[in-house]
């Protein structure tokens, strides 16, 4: 049977899920910018966006393609700029959630956005670590979309550009990092968490239409799949809003036959 | 020493303040952010004079920096991020020349650069950061030994040092502070003395701006100086910190300026299909840097239907309604 | 966390504010600068509640300084600078505790305690700085042993270090980070959820409100959130970090505040002549502090005719022609 | 004779020529504003003023009574804060030129604005460096008012506040600070300069009226005073300009009979 919904669709719903009311959400371009949006639109409307060029809690009547959209300037509590914005991913009293998008990604949770191949003369070079190595650090968590493919989810990333877990256990934290650390990654597939002690990568959920063994299949490296349920699909009312208020122009969520 | 404060005049041609202020070799910090406010009139006239082996320096960047890297002028770059956002994710020029070698790289963070930058401006030699600890943006060093310690380039990428106000073992990460010889900047409106007022996020463009040794600030509309000091809250620079004012109409485009005009998608589009082939990129230039002699011949090239089309609503200061796909 | 997000209404009254966020022993941040935008409503009421052992960390400081050091509210200061400018060089209640040893003072520059805020601010756990290399400020230490390394006082004032960057030996002044209990702001305006507008001159009270766990807002006027939101470029802090909005027309009295009134020559003479004698000054407090519930009676003490002589006039800020000797 | 004008008079307008236009003024309180402000108005009008609190460039149609005053955010070419005056001050490209007053000061230029006595418990409190300390170690260059007196120029400051030519020669350069230092002391009785190698204060100048003798019978130390010469007497029209545009309320030059 065909899905009513796309990949792109499930997966802003399914990232959306994660925010609370009252959380400080750091959105990047893309798909995190959908989450963002959707999620405030949905359960949690009190939940604040805000951009790492300065852009605090913009009305985003329309969707901004870039974090310097003007979009992203205007109904704001506030603009303001680099530092600023910062001020706020680092806070110690907000509870900041950064959505991050990347190339590859580690069982750690570890993510390259910056090459494949070597550094000083790479292979595929893509544009490097932006905010993310920032908010990766120092949020209070993230949530990070990925394209499930093995060449994607790697034993080791090539690059690592924004830290995970590390080395699992508790090497991020011997690291120097106070707090934070990935939540989720969320792909065209299904949801994977981090084991609670370990840090390592499991599977949590998968879409419906998809089973645990071609998540399996579609990873680099081995992912427990012992825990893994199949995800609730989205309501009628999460399409409708993510389609005609959010991205009515399908701007970031592409064709509708993916 | 404070010419900049006798100068009888600052407004000038962009030609006239890249002859001036702009040097082989320069380092060069980019104002603007990914599609907003590029110094799109500067990065062409660079062009346009032939100036090369430039050091940019930015935080995420953007159309200005791939035009740059994509004509030849550009040997060296630090940067966080090298993109348009859904134009172009990876910077199409950008990514060519890593790969190609054309170009070093020295990546940072936006935080990490956005602290360099600070550190320039309050005359610091570094500042502490905790970003990045064990990860390869800290650990991986884009410039060779040959360049480390050499002219602006400190002797190393950063350092990783300790908290000394906690009894118990923290790592701090140390960053040098950048001291760009020139910062562009676009902004809304300036003042004939240099007074700048930019609308909007004003990104990192005043901290680039007082690390660097000389500003050139592009602008949507030159305004009478007392018009700025009637609320001089919402100013951004004071006039003694400009070199250069050059009055230039849509001067970012295309990519926006807030209040003023959206980012252009049409352009952006067919720069992202013409730019990943040499032979049309060359085109590109010919027809849309070398061809136009000045701001003027830019703007009758762009025409005025694709003008009003990105031009901004003044309530909501970008143009609603347009077609970004 | 984020409960300032979800807080159904910030609005509440100095007496609430000071009960629910100001205990003994806090750490807090003065707001504004010597004659200007000093927090006067609070401090009050932080008296009238009896707080004790206050640590008062600022830059330049102020008429709420004085009076809350004088009511014997304060143990600790750090600043770098004690007084209101020509109406008391040096403030007259803090020179009078500290030559008593009623409290302990720790002297940085107005340099370092910006830099001491920004970290805080920044989550940074120190920044460097360039000024005072052998000077007492540096050298000598005011708090004792016995402080050091306990709460939130650091281990050491301050660590001479190296410029890693530079092969040459070059010192460089650390200075461990401030991150204050609650950080206390009289703004021009704010709107009902918190977010913040100050006119004129923000000093430091931007990086102090961040560097805080709490953050304590008094305002001359509440405005709908919307209105705000028309010019954000014009906005100096967003909502939800704000915990308390007190609405206190003329809060600062006796001190400034831009575009709503001046300072107020009459009361800070008239408080330099009774702040010298112990007896004169402690009726001072009863009469303008302890018998006045809230801004509605202090306000109704002063009197209207003294209001309107410092009313600002609407286009300078200030009152022109008023009497200041 | 009587002089046709007072001691703070002579004091301001002294300091005022140490101005060239162009030159970027870091102005505290009292004296200082005073000095700044003549300067601007007689033969530097491109001189800009500016305050630590972050106000750049003020009308100054009134004259501000404390760097916080409201009188110095008012026609500004810019409001900001501590942080970017600071940032101003210690431009590499600008001339900034800082007047700073104090209780005491020694042969070398270091001053003291903190206190007399021990610092943790001292027989008289002062007010503390505020930005002084910053300017005297990061100015282009200081000028400092003081009041010429046994007590106040001293062999050795009870505390130094901020930082003058250290302990002569090149000992502020070797401990750090790469340029600055003070110009020149203006006080009640004449102009106090630094010799170019011992960095060790002379007496420059003595007013009209005043002789070096006296000079040396008010210093705490020894002072050369083999280069001294009388200096130029204030001009009517600076007069005129101080009081009827600068001060017109007297209220830092005070009264008239001094």
């Amino acid at each position: 049977m065909a899905r009513a919904y796309t990949d792109k669709e499930m997966m802003a719903l399914t990232a959306g899920r994660f925010v609370s009311n009252g959380d400080v959400l750091f959105a990047g371009t893309g798909l995190s910018m959908l989450a963002a949006t959707v999620a405030k639109r949905i359960h949690a409307p009190q939940a604040v966006v805000f951009f790492e060029t300065g852009g605090i809690d913009p009305a985003l009547a329309e969707l901004p393609l870039a974090v310097a959209d003007p979009r992203v300037m205007t109904g704001t509590c506030m603009n303001s700029g680099l530092i600023d914005a910062f001020s706020l991913l680092v806070h110690r009293r907000l509870r900041t959630i950064a959505f991050l998008g990347a190339a590859q990604i580690d069982p750690y949770g570890n993510i390259n956005s910056t090459c494949l191949g070597d550094y000083r003369r790479p292979r595929v070079r893509f544009p490097g670590c932006g905010g993310a190595c920032d908010a990766a650090s120092q949020a209070f968590g993230v949530i990070i979309f990925m394209q499930q493919e093995k060449k994607r989810f790697v034993e080791k990333v090539d690059y690592l550009s924004s830290v995970g877990w590390l080395r699992g256990g508790d090497s991020r934290q011997r690291a120097g990092y106070a707090r934070g650390g990935p939540m989720a990654v969320v792909t065209n597939l299904g949801v994977m968490k981090f084991e609670e002690e370990s840090k390592r990568m499991y599977l949590s959920e998968y879409y419906p239409g998809v089973t645990a063994a071609q998540v399996v299949g579609d990873t680099g490296f081995e992912l427990d799949v012992s825990r893994a349920k199949e995800s609730v699909p989205p309501s009628a009312e999460e399409l409708r809003i993510l389609r005609q208020d959010v991205d009515p122009q399908r701007l970031i969520l592409g064709p509708v036959a993916a | 020493m404070n010419d900049r404060i006798d100068a009888k005049s600052k407004l000038m041609t962009a030609a006239e303040a890249v002859r001036r202020f702009v040097k082989d070799g320069d380092m060069i910090a980019l104002g603007g952010f990914t599609v907003s406010r590029n110094v799109m009139v500067i990065a062409r006239e660079i062009i346009r004079q032939g100036r090369r082996d430039l050091h940019l320096v930015m935080h995420s960047h953007g159309q200005a920096m791939d035009i740059l890297v994509g004509a030849g002028a550009v040997s060296r770059l630090e940067l966080a991020y090298g993109g348009t956002g859904r134009f172009a994710p990876t910077g199409i020029r950008f990514r060519k020349a890593v790969q190609s070698g054309q170009v070093q790289v020295e990546d940072y963070s936006n935080f990490h650069m956005s602290l360099r930058f600070l550190a320039g401006a309050l005359n610091l030699p570094f500042m502490p950061s905790r970003s990045g600890f064990e990860t390869d943006v800290l650990g991986q060093q884009g410039f060779g030994p040959e360049l480390r310690g050499r002219g602006k380039i400190p002797p190393y990428k950063a350092v990783v040092s300790s908290n000394p106000f906690n009894p118990d073992p923290e790592p701090v990460v140390l960053l040098p502070a950048l001291t760009p010889d020139v910062a562009l900047i676009h902004a809304q409106c300036v003042g004939e003395d240099g007074t700048v007022r930019i609308k909007g996020l004003t990104f990192l463009d005043i901290e680039q701006a007082k690390a660097a040794s000389r500003v050139i600030v592009t602008c949507e509309e030159v305004v009478p100086a007392a018009f700025l000091r009637q609320d001089p809250d919402q100013n951004s620079l004071p006039p003694f910190l400009v070199d250069a004012v050059v009055p230039a109409p849509f001067g970012a485009h295309p990519t926006a300026c807030h209040f003023f005009y959206d980012y252009d998608p049409r352009h952006l589009n067919m720069y992202r299909q013409v730019a990943g082939d040499d032979d049309r990129f060359r085109k590109y230039l010919d027809e849309w840097v070398y061809a136009v002699d000045d701001q003027e011949a830019y703007l009758a090239k762009v025409g005025a239907v694709d003008l009003m089309r990105v031009k901004a609503n003044s309530n909501l200061g970008y143009a609603p309604g347009l077609d970004r796909r």
